[in-house]
């Protein structure tokens, strides 16, 4: 696809995945929405994802592992951005969490397909599991009359629109930029520094081996760690690079390499325990008579 | 001697100590705060005395290694020059004599040992600003004399007006301390080492190697500096109002010494100034302009500080333009007009403020001119010490007066001949400027006299409370339902002694000696060379050119003819009240008789030149309340205006406003960064 | 032969998580329901998390997957927190409007005018949009009563 | 790398974060202990006391450790140490300002609390490594929350910790999502090598809008934290809902972490880049653009407050801004790194000279209560205080004084060297426009002086309110003084200290060993320009 192309695809799927944001979202001050404005509105969003996902690079055809992967990541993309088009726009907010739990597994479709199979199952645990079923019993507790007006209207939803959908076009224009930049086409000096980042040749441990100057291959083989690396040291006979097993893999640097930030983290968790009994806690804080 | 000028710190650290003994310690042991602040200024002016004597230009005294900061270093540093120790002189010895002056004229007073304590921080701050050698140190002791001198300013804090005034004085001169600031960044930048000191700064080398740009913008940025501390245009506005200061203050911080701080900034950068003609233009410019301007003010005031204060406005002015006049071959020449104006001011200013405020002390705190008359026999020392200040500042031959103001005249006239030699286009104005400045020299005479003689002359009368020039009701300050002794009213708060009674020794004594040196220091310093030759031993001085300047006749003549034709004019119209014609004919028969004709006169003047004045004064006075004032008060109230109706309006208290505004932000700057 | 995770495709995981980085932002900062809003700052997170691990197989390290497991608990940290604050601030206004927390704010601008977007808000029942397909009803509703219900909720 | 020396750099780096871990631990001691056993709030706090002393010999003890740069998630330099003593030694001001703000019940969470964030902090200034410079950050944060609701619950502190609190995750999404870029771009966290991959003649940040997205996000998550524009909104309103010692915390704890985690995650990793360079200069304009908006915002709005903490939150903004001048000024710096030793030796010395006035200025503000028992709030009630309380209002002022940046306080030395930096920082074309930052910045602090001003002219020249006690005893004196006397002292002693941060300046920017070898910068570089550099595309 040329440069042009691109820009205007981008360009437009941006602006109608935000025209039909914007019909979708509740009115700015909770009036009700004709039907045919919904209606409209999801063929808007729709058309705007269907661009975006015209913006992504297909998959392969052959060979068929890769293309039925590729397709999987068009059905795990949309899905992902569906549900989260049906999160923010919802007005009932028991319909968001279940959405935002859709966007959740999807995403999950996602890091599987990335081979991080743990993350993936950690995730949907996390996200799905824990926190959206939480919530889901706090709006049910909150909410047991319905929907609420606040619900039903959105602040500014305009202003919202456009702030997050210039932020998007910004973001996709340069990531879009970001494979052409690599494209092996340019000659010259430039052919050489771009051939070290060149698909499949910069994995692995040996991603800077063609790295100028002793001094970085110093730094990196210091701060690129065979821990550290998702592929297996001993490729065998096969050129392409074999994944560490992920649990394995992921353990030994999660314990090796950032053995201490595991810890502190599991220290934020109890800070954050201790936080929310405390701030849940319905007992006065202060007897009574004692002053500042 | 050189142990003196080696310990050279010890010049602001006797006040300081004073100072801060008076403050705190004094009245815990029973001893006059008084004594301690007299004793260390005292001390000050002798130590400035031996280090006067051994004046030289390459004399610096390390005391500490102040700030190391990086590649930023400030060291506490003391240079012992010419110039430095003349003001030094100076400053100390004004100081002294105000210091034992406002021992009789603060007694009583609530506030009294807070008052010495803050005049001991003033030398402290001015003598520290006077010797240090380095931009920096100048100007955290520039700063230092402007808080003190709105400490002293708002002395009688619960006086609204004093307030006010304190308030206004602070913030013009910040206006002007971002000049300075912003002249010392770019210094820092441009000079090699970024080393501010001032053989560094001032070095031929450096100078040399200037770019540009700094050669004509730091100068202006020093010369905004000055015009805020040194009360010149725009920046004067404070100066009038700083009179609700106590009298001695007014004599000695806004009259003879901080006022100065700006002249002696410029003269002390020179070397630095004398790279832009043009700024010197501007300089002069300002000066003759703000001189012309206050002195027209001057002529209708009928409260006597404010005379004086815009008569202290007017000589500053004067001593701008003699340091503005130094083009080429003139630069030496125009440093020592200006600096011995200066110095001869600073007598004869300090001199007419106490005795004001020695008339002000006599009449109850009444300083209305309408409101007392003839007071000369009441108050002889006074009025006579007045007399010979005022010739001084009249210029009348041979008081002090006439010497500086001579010489800056000389400066002024030679400028536009000195211009040409170094090929300088527009130095022609110089020439307006000459004749302007006697303009101003007449004003002044007359002004000066009319102040004379509306006090001292003519039948006498007191202020009473029947009088039709008396406010109408007394504005009492006390309502604020509290009585806590550090609260003084809205007068300074000495007994109610009888009104109509000579000063005491302990006032009059200090008006003798700045008398005496009104009448002779200006013979004593000015043709016999002695001030010249001091200065020489100033840095930089040897490599500013010296012309040779031919003695002529004109000036002198001219300008003492000019100054005798105002005191005249001003006797013929103030000596005597037109109510009273037969006193006044008592009092001065002959001259009424040799004027027959005086009534006549007198309306043709009213019609024409009066008229005519009226309207220059009335409209500096539009010029000064609604233009600078308004300037000055729009300058202030944008940013107040700006916050107010625009920026306050997002602090709506919303967490989505605040997010989407954030959010609003990050995008647009993203999209600013990547397509920009 | 080379690794089949492309700059494309590397490129693909980028986009699809800047969409869900700016959809949740968008969610952020218009929907006025305090948990949805939090779920929205959630969902920043996964468009983060997302790019990270595309960026870690992409450069072939893990560094990006621990960066997400820690993402992972602080989001868990969040949440915990932001259960315990929405309970409190639920029970002491009776709604999750996060409208009703302007108190402190600068003196003289105005709060956000409810009372005005509560009378012009739709009524609730029989509304027409996309969500009248049939759902589960939320239960409790409660029949048809004098005082609005929207009024109502905003003790 | 070695099985063996992983284990070994693994070891070091606890050695070096060992006193961040003993406050952890104290801190979980405590709060596990608190429900079952019954200490008074004064024990407590002694204990919070002691583990901060603790910790200060810890840190003095494992001074010599010094792991592999490259390989190590935490690095014990220069910057890292004296950052992490001042942060420590500063706690005990905070935590004699705050030792009776907790009730007796509670009292155990809020200094372990306080203890976490504290370790925070030095986490920040200490780590090498995105990862844990994130669990830094979150850790000051999340125990932020507790203090800001613990110790009072009132309407205003339950609006104040949501603000905080939301305003805060959004915050965080964003530096995430910048951190992200910033390890896509080079495929490691670890911060001393991806600065030693940016200096390097690869071309590391291979697009440049990789590069553009990183500083974005990131300085506008560290916005938040410093409370610069654009993410300044939550500061006023929430120092004005808290009680006051939280206050002085949100003042100082969260500008120190902003500012050290902008060195080490932006201004260290870039800097090695000059000025010439597009991806600097972009950088260079966005920090100019905050700084001027904070600054100008700051001290704008301040002129309208009459609420004290609101004032002085205004004030914090504006200093925010003064900041960012510095950050500027680093960021211009370039290849020779002398205007990027200037810049962040100058935002580190402001911090100093920052925490001793603003804590003493919120502490002093505390000390002086109401006749019925409430802080001072309105600037109306310090009206008279100059006579009534001599000793505080003079401390007070004092402390305003050097906020203003008044000669010789220290809040002028700050200053001066942050604008001299920015003056300094490049020459050329691109200087005016820095020396131009330096000039609005100095405009700025003449408009903030009259904010300040105002409050000493009420204290010394206003009507006398009704009469203020000071409240506190001992530790909020001594806290209080300290601030006072050193707010002072930092300008007259000024030389160890400033030798102190240009040490850290100079280690902040350091990449030693494997960075030597690097072919000489102009050869290679210049052969091998960024490929990538296509922002707009035409």
């Amino acid at each position: 696809m040329t440069d042009d192309a691109t820009f205007t695809l981008a360009t437009l799927g941006v602006l109608s995945g935000a025209i039909g944001t914007y019909l979708l979202l509740p009115h700015r001050r909770g009036r009700a929405k004709a039907r045919t404005l919904y209606v409209a509105g999801g063929l808007f969003a729709a058309l705007g994802l269907l661009g975006f996902l015209l913006l992504l690079t297909p998959p392969a055809l052959s060979p068929l592992g890769e293309l039925v992967s590729g397709a999987f990541f068009y059905v795990f993309a949309a899905g992902a951005l569906g549900c989260g088009v049906m999160t923010v726009t919802s007005r009932n907010p028991v319909y968001s969490a279940l959405w935002f739990a859709g966007t959740v597994i999807a995403t999950a479709g996602l890091f599987l397909l990335a081979d991080a199979q743990f993350l993936a199952a950690g995730t949907v645990i996390v996200y799905a599991g824990a926190i959206v079923v939480t919530f889901l019993f706090v709006i049910m507790l909150a909410q047991m009359e319905g929907k609420a007006v606040y619900d039903r209207a959105a602040r500014t939803p305009g202003r919202a629109v456009f702030t997050s959908f210039l932020l998007l076009w910004s973001l996709a224009y340069c990531l879009v930029g970001l494979s052409g930049s690599y494209r092996p086409d340019a000659a010259g000096p430039e052919a050489a520094a771009e051939d070290r980042l060149h698909p499949g040749r910069e994995l692995g441990p040996h991603f800077f081996q063609e790295a100028t100057g002793a001094g970085v291959r110093v730094v990196l083989d210091k701060a690129l760690r065979p821990t550290s690396s998702l592929f297996a040291e001993d490729r065998g006979d096969s050129d392409a690079a074999i994944l560490k097993p992920n649990v394995a893999g992921l353990g030994e640097a999660l314990y090796a390499d950032h053995l201490v930030t595991v810890e502190l983290a599991g220290s934020l968790l109890f800070a954050a325990l201790i936080a929310a009994v405390l701030i849940a806690d319905p007992r006065p804080t202060r007897k009574r008579g004692e002053t500042a | 001697m050189g142990f003196f000028v080696d310990n050279i710190w010890l010049v602001p650290a006797c006040p300081l100590v004073g100072g801060l003994f008076a403050g705190f310690v004094a009245r815990r042991v029973k001893i006059d705060p008084f004594a301690p602040v007299a004793i260390g200024v005292g001390l000050a002016f002798l130590l400035s005395l031996a280090a006067y004597a051994a004046a030289d230009p390459e004399k610096t005294v390390v005391v500490s290694r102040w700030i190391e900061a990086g590649s930023f270093v400030v060291p506490l540093e003391f240079r012992v020059d010419g110039l430095s120790t003349l003001m030094l002189s100076m400053v100390t010895f004004i100081s002294f004599l105000v210091v034992v002056f406002a021992g009789g004229y603060m007694a009583g007073d609530p506030g009294y040992p807070r008052f010495f304590a803050e005049i001991g921080l003033f030398v402290f701050s001015m003598t520290g600003l006077v010797l240090s050698n380095n931009y920096v140190l100048t100007y955290a002791f520039w700063e230092g004399v402007g808080v003190c001198s709105y400490l002293l300013i708002g002395f009688w804090y619960a006086k609204p007006a004093a307030a006010a005034a304190a308030v206004k004085a602070f913030l013009v001169n910040r206006l002007g301390d971002i000049g300075f600031a912003l002249a010392i960044f770019w210094l820092w930048t441009v000079v090699p080492n970024h080393d501010l000191s001032y053989q560094n700064v001032l070095a031929d080398s450096t100078l040399q190697s200037l770019p540009e740009a700094a050669r004509w913008g730091i100068p202006l940025l020093l010369f905004w500096a000055a015009t805020a501390k040194s009360a010149q245009l725009p920046l004067y506005v404070w100066l009038p109002d700083a009179m609700e200061g106590p009298t001695p203050v007014s004599a000695l911080i806004h009259a003879a010494t901080m006022v100065t701080a700006g002249v002696y900034l410029i003269a002390r950068s020179t070397p630095l100034i004398a790279l832009s003609p043009e700024v010197q233009l501007l300089i002069a410019t300002i000066g003759c302009l703000t001189a012309l301007l206050a002195a027209l003010i001057a002529l209708t005031q009928n409260d006597l500080k404010r005379v004086m204060a815009y008569s202290t406005v007017s000589q500053l002015g004067y001593m701008f333009m003699a340091l503005g006049s130094g083009v080429g071959s003139l630069a030496r020449l125009a440093i020592v007009a200006g600096m011995f104006h200066l110095f001869t001011h600073a007598f004869f200013k300090a001199l007419l403020f106490l005795a004001s405020g020695s008339v002000m002390h006599s009449m109850g705190d009444v300083i209305d001119m309408r409101r007392f008359r003839g007071l000369r026999r009441r108050m002889p020392y006074t009025c006579w010490t007045f007399a010979l200040g005022a010739l001084a500042l009249a210029g009348i031959f041979p008081t002090a007066g006439f010497w500086s103001k001579d010489e800056v005249l000389v400066a002024l006239g030679a400028a536009p001949h000195a211009s040409r030699e170094i090929g300088f286009g527009m130095g022609w104005l110089y020439g307006p400027l000459y004749w302007l400045a006697m303009l101003t020299a007449f004003l002044t005479a007359f002004y000066t006299f009319r102040a004379f003689f509306m006090t001292f002359w003519g039948p006498e009368k007191l202020p009473g409370p029947d009088d039709p020039e008396a406010p109408p009701a007394p504005v009492a300050a006390h309502d604020h339902g509290h009585d806590h002794e550090d609260h003084a009213a809205d007068a300074h708060g000495h007994g109610h002694h009888e009104i109509g009674l000579e000063s005491p020794a302990i006032m009059t004594y200090p008006m003798i000696v700045l008398a005496a040196g009104a009448l002779l220091v200006g013979l004593l310093f000015g043709p016999t060379g002695l001030f010249e030759g001091h200065l020489e031993h100033t840095l930089g001085f040897e490599s500013l050119p010296a012309a040779g300047h031919a003695f002529t006749w004109t000036t002198p003549i001219v300008s003492t003819i000019v100054a005798l034709a105002g005191i005249a004019l001003a006797f013929v119209m103030y000596a005597e009240p037109s109510d009273l014609p037969a006193r006044v004919a008592a009092a001065v028969r002959p001259l009424y008789r040799a004027s027959l004709n005086k009534f006549h006169v007198d309306e043709i003047y009213d019609g024409t030149v009066m008229a005519l004045l009226r309207g220059f004064t009335l409209g500096s006075r539009i010029f000064d309340v609604k233009v600078i004032g308004g300037l000055v008060q729009g300058v202030a109230n944008v940013p107040w205006a700006a916050a107010k109706d625009v920026l306050a309006k997002y602090q709506n208290g919303l967490i989505q406003f605040y997010a989407a505004a954030s959010a609003l932000s990050v995008a647009v700057l993203l999209w600013l960064l990547l397509f920009t | 032969m080379t690794d089949p995770f492309s700059i494309d495709l590397l490129t693909n995981y980028l986009l699809v998580g800047a969409a869900l980085f700016a959809l949740g932002m968008l969610g952020f900062v218009s929907r006025r329901n305090l948990i949805v809003m939090f779920l929205s700052a959630e969902m920043m997170l996964q468009g983060v998390g997302l790019s990270l691990v595309a960026f870690g197989r992409f450069h072939g390290n893990w560094t990006g997957q621990v960066f997400t497991i820690v993402i992972l608990t602080v989001a868990a940290c969040e949440a915990s927190i932001a259960m315990a604050l929405i309970v409190v601030l639920y029970n002491r206004k009776e709604s999750l409007d996060v409208t009703l927390w302007q108190e402190v704010r600068e003196e003289g601008v105005g709060p956000t005018d409810l009372v005005d977007e509560a009378t012009q808000a739709a009524p609730l029942e029989h509304e027409d949009g996309i969500e009248t397909y049939p759902t589960l009803t939320p239960a409790g509703l409660e029949p048809a009563h004098p005082i609005q219900p929207w009024t109502e909720r905003r003790r | 790398m070695t099985p063996e020396q992983a284990y070994q750099t693994v070891q070091q780096t606890l050695y070096v974060l060992a006193p961040e871990i003993l406050l952890v631990a104290v801190a979980i001691v405590m709060m596990t202990a608190s429900p079952f056993v019954k200490v008074a709030r004064k024990h407590w706090c002694a204990l919070a006391a002691a583990a901060l002393a603790a910790a200060v010999m810890v840190l003095s003890a494992t001074r010599h450790v010094d792991p592999d740069v490259y390989a190590a998630s935490a690095i014990n330099d220069a910057f890292s140490f004296y950052v992490r003593l001042f942060v420590l030694l500063s706690g005990f001001i905070m935590l004699g300002l705050a030792h009776r703000e907790p009730p007796e019940g509670r009292a155990a969470e809020f200094f372990g609390s306080f203890l976490m964030l504290e370790a925070g902090t030095m986490l920040t200034a200490s780590s090498n490594d995105l990862i844990l410079l994130f669990v830094g950050l979150e850790l000051v944060s999340i125990p932020t929350y507790l203090w800001l609701y613990l110790s009072r619950r009132s309407a205003a502190t339950r609006e104040a910790t949501t603000k905080y609190f939301f305003l805060s995750i959004f915050a965080s999404a964003l530096t995430l999502y910048g951190m992200t870029f910033l390890y896509g771009a080079a495929g490691t966290t670890n911060l001393k090598a991806l600065g030693a991959l940016t200096a390097s003649s690869i071309p590391y940040f291979p697009n440049m809008s990789l590069g553009i997205l990183a500083v974005v996000f990131v300085m506008g998550g560290l916005c938040f934290r410093i409370a610069a524009v654009p993410l300044h909104f939550y500061a006023p309103d929430v120092y004005q809902a808290s009680p006051l010692p939280v206050t002085a915390m949100l003042s100082w704890v969260p500008k120190v972490v902003g500012s050290a985690a902008m060195i080490r995650v932006l201004t260290a990793v870039l800097a090695s880049r000059q000025m010439g360079d597009p991806l600097v200069h972009k950088v260079v304009i966005l920090c100019w653009i905050i700084a001027v908006a904070t600054m100008t915002l700051g001290n704008m709005v301040g002129l309208l407050q009459t609420d004290l903490k609101r004032l002085l939150a205004y004030s914090s903004i504006a200093h925010a801004g003064y900041i960012m001048v510095g950050i500027t000024a680093a960021f211009a710096g370039g290849e020779k790194g002398i205007a990027f030793y200037h810049g962040v030796e100058a935002v580190l010395f402001y911090l100093v000279a920052y925490a001793f006035m603003t804590l003493g200025a919120f502490g002093l503000i505390q000390a002086l209560q109401t006749r019925d028992g409430r802080p001072a709030t309105s600037i109306y009630d310090l009206s008279g205080a100059g006579w009534s309380n001599r000793i505080p209002a003079f401390g007070l002022t004092i402390c305003l004084l050097s906020l203003l940046g008044f000669p010789p306080m220290a809040g002028f030395l700050g200053k001066f060297q942050i604008f001299s930096a920015a003056f300094a920082a490049v020459e050329g074309p691109e200087a005016f426009s820095l020396q131009l930052l330096a000039v609005i910045g100095m405009l700025n602090a003449a408009v903030g002086a009259f904010y300040y001003l105002r409050i000493i002219v009420l204290m010394y020249l206003g009507e006398p309110a009704e009469p203020l006690t000071a409240v506190g005893g001992w530790p909020v004196a001594l806290a209080t003084a300290t601030c006072a006397v050193m707010s002072i002292l930092v300008t007259i002693a000024s030389e160890p200290i400033s030798r102190a941060c240009h040490e850290a300046a100079v280690a902040s920017n350091a990449r030693p060993a494997a960075a030597i070898e690097l072919p000489p910068p102009g050869t290679a570089t210049a052969a091998v320009a960024p490929p990538a550099i296509r922002v707009a595309r035409d």
